[in-house]
């Protein structure tokens, strides 16, 4: 199959990802939508990584989701942190600071 | 490598201001004899400068320069020629004046927490003025010269906002008027805030240019500058040449000020007290005219003379339109800094006449005026702190009360309405003729402002000094021993400088005929030589 | 005596000293101060006879003097030099101003007795000379400025000098302010004398004006015009005169009759070159001349207060000389002739005046007098004396001078000639009319006396010594002067040199202009004895004609201005201090308050949703490719 | 770790097992950077094995030799030259050591070590139960308000944990803009990232601010680093390697082997401009420009303030040197693209960032606007691609950094009841109260606006100069505006300290330690030093200004 399908599927996966970024309150799935992104980077290198024959683009997948993994750590221990003390993970909540 | 006197002249009272903002809150009057002893020094220093200087040789003279920035193509470029050691000279006598004026306008209040130490503050701030305002007439380098003239807008930002008179103040016009600190400090913050954007903006606007002049000429020096250009080494677009005079001619004419750029010094003037007012008129702005006639002619020949009819348009307005005003005030202090626009409409106009009476006018017309303004302003200055309002309408009748005080007042608007005899005749008279010789039709109409001159000076004597005594007047001391000392010098000089000015003009007309060949000008010659 | 000239400094720097002594002495001098003046003038006519004779001892055309002190302003061309010129006009104007000066000094040291700051007085009295002086002794047109203008501050000054009423400080600063229009014009002319000749030094001027066109001299004619009017009172710049009578008595006779006023006439006759190369320029002159001494003497007529009546023969008479000079060599001697009797018989008639209302507690109204003949006898005759001189009664100075003009009127020839020599009869008659007026309601009839505000009827008595004196060193001028100047047409001949002279060729015989003169002057008498002499003088003013009533108000030229000149100014400064306020600040203040209309604007996205933020993110991404493509595409 | 030894391995994965290459690695030369994070890593078991009490001191111990060792480094490495003559690709390929990349090393290390003691700073908060307490919550995970926040306070807790996690950051600032392969470039981003998400939410009062600033900070952190990602993949797709060198051969069209995939990704422009653009975000992201700056006020204004100003510092610096090096050495065959575009970034990040800090009440968020309208002149810098360019930026971050970190440890001694008293209204009369303090300040504000003598105007003028000569007289014009209306709220604030009456309920300035101290006096002294003589500095960012390829 032609590998420039992949990067279309990639494409769309990312937009989705953003545009749920967008549209939804809940920091975690705000938070998940940018995992989604993440992994449509991935699936872009490793088609990249193919067309052009070499491994670089695969290794980057890698480290990338190593990252995911450390934001993941981070991301939730805010979001928790957050969540306790207003009972709510809605980000729109989170607007003290404003103007 | 001789002993820098122009670098020394600056620094002395750049120490001062140091060592008299570090007198502990205690002592307050030892800062103030420091301060005086100070400003007393750089005056002998300038006087010594002034006798260095000979009139018949180079045109800078006592030159100093240093490596500074070289990344900027910037060097500590110092030298004088005769219109500066004028300058120089009138701000090293005014300062010592100013100080000895404003002697009790900082003592602190009585809300005033002990560390807060305003009679320190005042005082250093008024050296660190003088201090930069020599070394920018000093200054040959565009660069130094430039930094100067913006960092000298901070002391003076805080001497209007910070020390404003304590008399209940009155807005002009539609503007609300009452009294009350509260209100005045507003409108005293107002007018400081309005004196910093206005000379920032312009100082913003000429640093566009100073940049573009640096991808032009590729270093800042006045003389390497004018020479390359002189020889066509150095190349001009003519619009490259006439945007970069825009740029700076902006900066200087909102320093001036010139119409319609001129709506922040009434309130300056207004807001500050007399001996500050004295300080941003007499002394800080003449570095604005000063700058047109160095910087504009000498670096942008073609380009003046190409804006010269707007610019005589414009001075010519502010000679009819500030006189009309200060008709109308009815605030003295406020009067006082119309008339000064009017009256630095006669300096811009004989700066741009480009003839050699119009620019030697130019020059001792900022002496002078300097001088006469101080006199006015500061004897009104005392008024007011007798009878606390600046209104015109509250007095009446002080010269029956305070004979002397009067007096001098008198002599103060005399010599402000030009009168034969008192030095600001001289100058205007010679601006009057330059511009004639050149453009009869605007000299004409420029002298339709000695008449006005003549009728807000008189109104303001009037309508304070003579007729009936006013009950709140009647109890105004006269001009105590400061006071007098204070007056004296100035009375002295406007007298002297009237009937023998020929020392001034010995060093100042060099200088001008340097500036007529920068503009490659020769004065009109006289129609009936003209037809042999 | 060889080098006089050094002693022309010493004309001016006496009386010089004599004011910078009494203004910055202080109190100390009060005791002494009026003799230190008085002296001063004294010294400074002593010196100015003792030039005098050192004059008539030298032959006719060498009799000049000059005495160069020092370059004053030199800057390129232009080159100002305080330096004098004593010829014989000059000279003639020193004597006036020194001997008339001192006489008044000394008079008014018994007139001003009274007053606490009289120190001051006579200060500003000897500023006056030495400024008039100056005036008079400027070798150069911009020294003559400087004392032109140093006249009209002691003139302002004096006026003023009872500033706690309100009428004379306004008075004072009228007469300024008038004054200062006319400077413009005499400051013009010099900065065209300085275009054109490079130069406004008398000589240079006055002997290039041949290489100059008749346009720039006819200019130059119309500015020094417009200055002259302004000194010496000439329609339209002669409002100030009347008011200024709110000074003390002896400064009206001194500075507005006998000496400053008349600068306009010197400034003419002195720029004669000048003028007889511009015909147009010498007309106008001739017009506001006549037109002034028709316009002051009728004023004079309505006037109930004796000063302003007097005030206005001063205009008149000065139109007069202002008329003469306009006719060129044929009028100049006779200008400045009648100049010098008028500035004795004037100064006569100001000092009877005083001594008037010295007697009468400073009464001003003449309804309000009456039968003073018997009080104050001295008064009486001297100030007759002056009147039978202005009048022109045959033999004494006014005749001889004022009969020469009007001679030399009719001698301009052509209709101008007649219309002139009219007009100039015509104001004799009436100068008889008012006079006798002022004669008969002050020294004659039935008392009118009044009380004054302190409710007690004035003792009209004889004034003290200093003041008589004076009063009969004036009457004895007015009476021999003329004579004297006319035996042998010896002033004439004085002035030549300077002035040069030529008869004029009046269409009438002199006999003719003569009787006729004397014509209507007994003529302007019993009018005047019929409606004053024979039936008693209210001491309320009827209502009088319509002309009368605008007499009074100096046919209204005052209102004039007022209406014209005083409100069109305020309301222009209002309309301006608005503009300035609103307008000019306005743009910005606008514009400062627009910027933090428009961040109030922006703040708002900021709303604290972080999606939103998200959304300009991802927007701000999108433009950004879109942008980078675009580019690559355009 | 570099792509090209990857594809190496596995090309000879024929050969026998026992022979791996192992990669070759400078240490020397990356000496800054492993003595940060050693020290780091040092920190995390100083956390697990030292005692509580003794745990502040050691960790305050240990930042600070780190940082003051590492800028030994750097200047040792610097003086040996391989700023300027020496300076080439260490690891591989994957780092660069050259000028900029030291002199921006040297600049974010003196930052965070001045940063570091604002963090140790332990003397303005009321001590709580005896003991002296810093800026950090008592203990991050507990709720705010609840009871075991209350026990954490009264025994004493402290986070202490964030010194390593700062010294994380700033070893992912020193990587960044030395990056020399996009993938270095991702990792250090997100090195430095992520401890700072954390520390955002470490404020000891006003929790709950502190915590959402944490919360947009990470999730629009972490959508922007998504974009670069993205960015990153596509460009690695058109130009099939994700070296520096190599993509700017691609681009330029100078590759000598060209195998077909490449020719046919090389073809599509598509990829190298969307990608170009994407990684331009996540740059502009962190730098702060407009439209990529709303997070930063938000941020600023919630996180503690020590860490607002090692943040506003060093992330600034961090992220302009990439984006210097990124413009400069992967896409200036692409200047003609990209140039327009970061001309329009530039002028609305100068006027919105002046623009809407006027009408600002509190003092950290005017701050912050202000750092956006900085960052727009910086751009301006940038954008002129020549050497001055690249020397007037670097010029401008060092005068920046400190007169910015100087001024939010000014805010931390302007206290009240609740913490630190930014709302401006607070502010009024604190002239008069403590001019010293207050002078301080308005040393600060005026080096902000560009006031000659101040390192603020050499900075602006540098730039500006750079824009000029490269042609962006226009720019120069926008820019002198913008600083014109920016002069206006910092004028305003001054105002406000001076000349109004002092409220009776006002704030106190609270005397710090030495600490905070040294902090402010050295913000004082480089901005009057890079004011009154910057030659010295400029030469150094002029020797500095070659990027090695």
């Amino acid at each position: 199959m032609n590998p420039v399908n992949y990067l279309y599927l990639a494409a769309l996966l990312f937009t989705i990802g953003a545009a749920g970024v967008l549209i939804r309150r809940n920091a975690i799935v705000v938070f998940m939508c940018i995992e989604l992104m993440l992994n449509a980077c991935n699936l872009a290198l490793v088609a990249f990584s193919r067309m052009h024959g070499n491994l670089d683009g695969q290794i980057i997948a890698f480290f990338t989701m190593v990252v995911a993994a450390a934001e993941v750590v981070v991301g939730l221990a805010i979001i928790v942190s957050l969540f306790r003390s207003r009972h709510s993970a809605s980000v729109d909540d989170a607007s003290l600071m404003k103007l | 490598m001789s002993f820098p006197l122009l670098t020394a002249t600056a620094a002395l009272p750049a120490l001062g201001a140091i060592a008299t903002a570090a007198v502990p809150a205690g002592r307050r009057t030892a800062a103030k004899w420091l301060a005086l002893l100070v400003s007393l020094g750089t005056l002998v220093l300038a006087a010594v400068i002034a006798v260095r200087f000979e009139p018949g040789g180079d045109r800078y003279q006592l030159t100093e320069s240093h490596a500074w920035i070289a990344d900027f193509g910037v060097r500590y470029e110092l030298g004088v020629d005769g219109i500066a050691v004028a300058l120089i000279a009138l701000t090293a006598v005014l300062i010592p004046v100013i100080i000895l004026a404003g002697w009790h306008d900082a003592d602190p209040l009585e809300t005033d927490s002990q560390r807060w130490r305003p009679t320190q503050g005042f005082f250093a701030l008024i050296l660190s003025v003088e201090a930069m305002v020599i070394l920018s007439f000093e200054a040959t380098d565009v660069f130094l010269f430039y930094i100067l003239f913006e960092a000298m807008l901070i002391p003076m930002y805080f001497l209007i906002g910070g020390f404003g008179d304590r008399a209940a103040p009155a807005r002009q016009g539609a503007a609300a008027t009452g009294g009350g600190e509260e209100n005045a400090a507003a409108q005293r913050s107002y007018a400081a805030v309005k004196f910093l954007l206005y000379n920032l903006a312009g100082g913003l606007i000429m640093l566009a240019a100073v940049i573009g002049l640096y991808v032009v000429a590729g270093n800042f020096s006045l003389t390497e500058i004018a020479e390359a250009r002189a020889n066509g080494t150095l190349e001009m677009a003519t619009n490259t040449e006439r945007l970069l005079f825009l740029g700076f001619f902006f900066a200087f004419a909102v320093k001036a000020p010139l119409w319609p750029l001129h709506t922040w010094l009434p309130n300056a003037m207004g807001e500050s007290t007399a001996p500050v007012a004295v300080l941003i008129t007499a002394v800080v702005d003449k570095v604005g005219t000063f700058a047109m006639l160095r910087f504009c002619l000498g670096l942008f020949p073609e380009a003046s003379e190409w804006a010269t009819p707007v610019i005589l348009a414009l001075a010519l307005i502010s000679i009819v339109y500030g006189a009309l005003l200060a008709v109308g005030q009815r605030d003295i202090k406020r009067l006082i800094a119309y008339a000064s626009i009017s009256h630095f409409g006669f300096i811009i106009m004989g700066i741009f006449a480009m003839t050699t009476q119009g620019q030697a006018g130019a020059t001792l017309y900022m002496v002078n005026h300097g001088i006469s303004t101080a006199a006015l302003m500061l004897v009104a200055g005392f008024l007011i702190s007798r009878r606390g309002s600046r209104l015109i309408a509250d007095y009446g009748g002080v010269q029956k009360v305070a004979p002397i005080l009067a007096g001098t007042f008198l002599i103060g608007g005399l010599a402000t309405l030009s009168l034969p005899g008192l030095a600001p005749f001289v100058s205007e008279f010679l601006v009057l003729v330059g511009t004639f010789a050149r453009y009869p039709v605007v000299g004409v109409i420029a002298t339709l402002g000695i008449v006005l001159a003549a009728l807000y000076t008189l109104v303001l004597y009037q309508r304070t000094m003579t007729g009936p005594v006013k009950e709140e007047v009647r109890t105004l001391p006269d001009l105590r021993l400061r006071e007098l000392v204070v007056v004296t010098p100035l009375i002295a000089l406007l007298i002297f400088l009237g009937v023998y000015p020929k020392p001034l003009t010995d060093i100042v007309n060099p200088a001008v005929e340097h500036t007529m060949s920068d503009v490659q000008k020769k004065d009109p010659q006289p129609e009936v030589e003209a037809a042999k | 005596m060889d080098n006089a000239e050094n002693l022309i400094a010493l004309l001016v720097a006496a009386p010089l000293l004599g004011a910078a002594v009494l203004l910055v002495g202080g109190r100390r001098l009060d005791r002494t101060g009026h003799w230190i003046g008085t002296a001063l003038a004294a010294v400074s006519f002593v010196v100015a006879v003792v030039l005098f004779a050192d004059m008539l001892g030298r032959p006719g055309d060498d009799r000049t003097l000059y005495q160069h002190l020092f370059s004053w302003i030199p800057v390129g061309g232009f080159q100002a030099d305080i330096a004098f010129q004593l010829d014989q006009l000059s000279m003639t104007f020193v004597l006036l101003i020194t001997g008339v000066g001192s006489l008044i000094h000394l008079y008014s040291v018994g007139y001003m007795e009274h007053d606490e700051r009289r120190r001051r007085f006579f200060g500003y009295l000897n500023l006056f000379l030495a400024a008039m002086l100056l005036l008079v002794l400027a070798d150069n047109y911009l020294l003559l400025y400087v004392g032109w203008e140093g006249v009209g501050l002691a003139s302002y000054l004096l006026i003023g000098f009872w500033q706690h009423k309100p009428s004379a400080a306004t008075a004072a600063k009228k007469a300024f302010l008038v004054n200062r229009v006319g400077d413009m014009g005499l400051s013009i002319a010099i900065m065209l004398m300085f275009t054109t000749f490079g130069t406004f030094a008398f000589g240079p001027v006055l002997g290039a004006t041949g290489e100059t066109s008749e346009g720039t001299l006819t200019a130059l004619g119309l500015l020094l015009l417009l200055a002259a009017c302004g000194k010496s009172a000439q329609v339209p710049l002669q409002s100030w005169l009347g008011d200024a009578m709110e000074g003390p008595t002896p400064v009206s006779a001194l500075i507005h009759a006998a000496t400053m006023v008349t600068a306009g006439v010197y400034l003419i006759t002195r720029s004669g070159a000048i003028f007889n190369a511009a015909p147009d320029a010498q007309l106008a002159v001739v017009t506001v001349g006549a037109v002034t001494l028709l316009f002051g003497a009728i004023v004079g007529c309505a006037k109930d207060d004796i000063k302003k009546a007097l005030a206005g023969s001063t205009m008149s008479q000065i139109g007069y000389m202002i008329l003469a000079a306009g006719l060129g060599p044929i009028g100049y001697a006779f200008a400045i002739m009648h100049l010098v009797t008028h500035g004795f018989f004037k100064a006569g008639l100001f000092l009877g005046a005083g001594s008037v209302m010295h007697g009468m507690n400073d009464e001003v109204d003449m309804r309000k007098y009456g039968g003073l003949r018997k009080y104050m006898p001295i008064t009486f005759v001297t100030f007759g004396l002056g009147y039978l001189a202005i009048i022109g009664f045959p033999g004494l100075s006014g005749f001889f001078s004022k009969d020469k003009i009007i001679e030399a009127a009719f001698a301009k020839g052509g209709t101008e000639g007649w219309i002139l020599g009219g007009a100039a009869l015509l104001g004799a008659a009436i100068t008889a009319f008012y006079m006798t007026r002022v004669m008969l309601m002050t020294f004659f009839g039935e008392k009118r006396w009044q009380p004054d505000d302190k409710g007690e009827l004035p003792h009209p008595h004889e004034s003290p010594r200093t003041m008589t004196i004076p009063m009969i060193v004036l009457a004895f001028g007015s009476v021999f002067a003329g004579g004297l100047f006319s035996w042998h047409e010896s002033f004439v001949k004085w002035l030549e040199p300077v002035t040069s002279f030529e008869h004029g060729h009046s269409p009438l015989s002199a006999a003719t202009v003569t009787t006729a003169t004397v014509a209507v002057m007994v003529l302007g008498v019993a009018l005047a004895y019929l409606q004053y002499g024979r039936r008693p003088v209210p001491v309320t003013p009827p209502r009088g004609s319509l002309l009368t009533r605008a007499a009074r108000r100096d046919l209204l030229q005052d209102d004039f201005n007022h209406v014209v000149l005083v409100r069109g100014g305020e309301h222009l400064t209002r309309s301006l201090v608005y503009v300035d306020h609103s307008l000019v600040d306005g743009v910005v203040n606008g514009t400062a308050a627009s910027f933090g209309g428009l961040s109030g604007r922006l703040r708002k996205l900021q709303n604290g949703y972080a999606r939103t933020y998200a959304v300009t993110m991802f927007g701000g991404t999108a433009v950004l490719i879109a942008a980078t493509l675009l580019m690559r595409a355009v | 770790m570099s792509t090209t030894a990857v594809h190496s391995l596995w090309t000879t994965a024929a050969e026998p097992l026992d022979k791996i290459p192992a990669p070759h690695i400078e240490y020397a030369q990356l000496a800054p950077t492993l003595i940060v994070v050693g020290a780091a890593i040092l920190g995390v078991l100083v956390e697990a094995f030292v005692p509580r009490k003794s745990r502040h001191y050691t960790q305050v111990f240990l930042a600070v030799v780190a940082l003051t060792a590492a800028f030994a480094a750097v200047v040792g490495l610097a003086v040996g030259g391989y700023g300027t003559t020496k300076a080439h690709i260490a690891a591989m390929g994957a780092i660069a050591v050259d000028g900029p990349a030291l002199f921006l090393q040297g600049t974010i290390l003196l930052a965070s070590l001045v940063a570091v003691f604002t963090f140790a700073e332990r003397r303005l908060d009321p001590a709580a139960h005896g003991k002296r307490v810093d800026s950090f919550a008592a203990q991050a995970a507990s709720v705010p308000g609840s009871d075991s926040e209350k026990a954490a306070v009264k025994a004493g807790f402290t986070t202490t944990e964030v010194f390593p996690l700062a010294l994380f950051a700033v070893a992912g600032m020193l990587v960044f803009p030395a990056a020399n392969d996009l993938l270095t470039l991702f990792i250090a981003l997100e090195v430095f990232s992520l401890p700072l998400y954390l520390l955002c939410a470490l404020a000891r009062r006003k929790r709950l601010m502190s915590q959402e600033a944490a919360v947009k900070y990470f999730l629009l952190g972490a959508f922007s680093s998504a974009f670069l990602l993205f960015g990153i993949a596509l460009l690695y797709g058109y130009a099939g390697s994700v070296s520096y060198a190599r993509i700017a051969d691609v681009v330029d069209g100078t590759v000598q082997t060209i195998d077909p995939a490449l020719a046919g990704t090389m073809g599509n422009d598509a990829l190298l401009l969307i990608g170009g653009a994407l990684i331009l975000t996540g740059m502009l992201f962190k730098v702060g420009a407009v439209p990529f700056h709303m997070w930063t006020p938000d941020v600023y204004q919630g996180a503690p303030t020590p860490i607002t100003g090692f943040m506003a510092a060093a992330t600034k610096v961090a992220a302009f040197g990439a984006l210097l090096r990124l413009l400069y050495v992967v896409l200036p065959g692409l200047r003609w693209d990209w140039r327009p575009v970061m001309w329009a970034i530039a002028i609305v990040t100068m006027l919105g960032g002046a623009i809407v800090a006027i009408t600002q009440t509190d003092i950290k968020r005017l701050l912050a606007y202000s750092s956006i309208a900085h960052a727009g002149f910086i751009l301006a810098g940038v954008i002129a691609v020549t050497p001055d360019g690249v020397s007037s930026v670097l010029f401008y971050l060092l005068a920046y950094s400190f007169v910015t970190i100087g001024a939010f440890a000014v805010v931390t001694l302007v206290r009240d009841a609740g913490g630190e008293a930014t709302h401006l209204s607070k502010w009024a009369g604190l002239g008069r109260r403590s001019p010293l303090v207050a002078a301080v300040f308005a040393v600060f504000l005026l080096a902000f606006a560009g006031i000659p003598l101040t390192s603020g105007f050499s900075g602006k003028f540098a730039v500006f100069r750079a824009a000029a000569e490269g042609g962006a007289g226009a720019l120069v014009v926008v820019g002198v505006i913008s600083s014109a209306i920016a002069a206006f709220f910092y004028i305003r604030v001054i105002v406000l300290m001076f000349f109004s009456e002092p409220k009776p309920e006002g704030p106190t300035v609270a005397v710090p330690s030495p600490l905070t101290t040294t902090t402010i006096a050295v913000g004082v002294a480089v901005t009057l030093v890079l004011g009154v003589a910057p030659q010295y500095f400029l030469d150094l960012a002029g020797q500095a200004s070659v990027f090695v390829r």
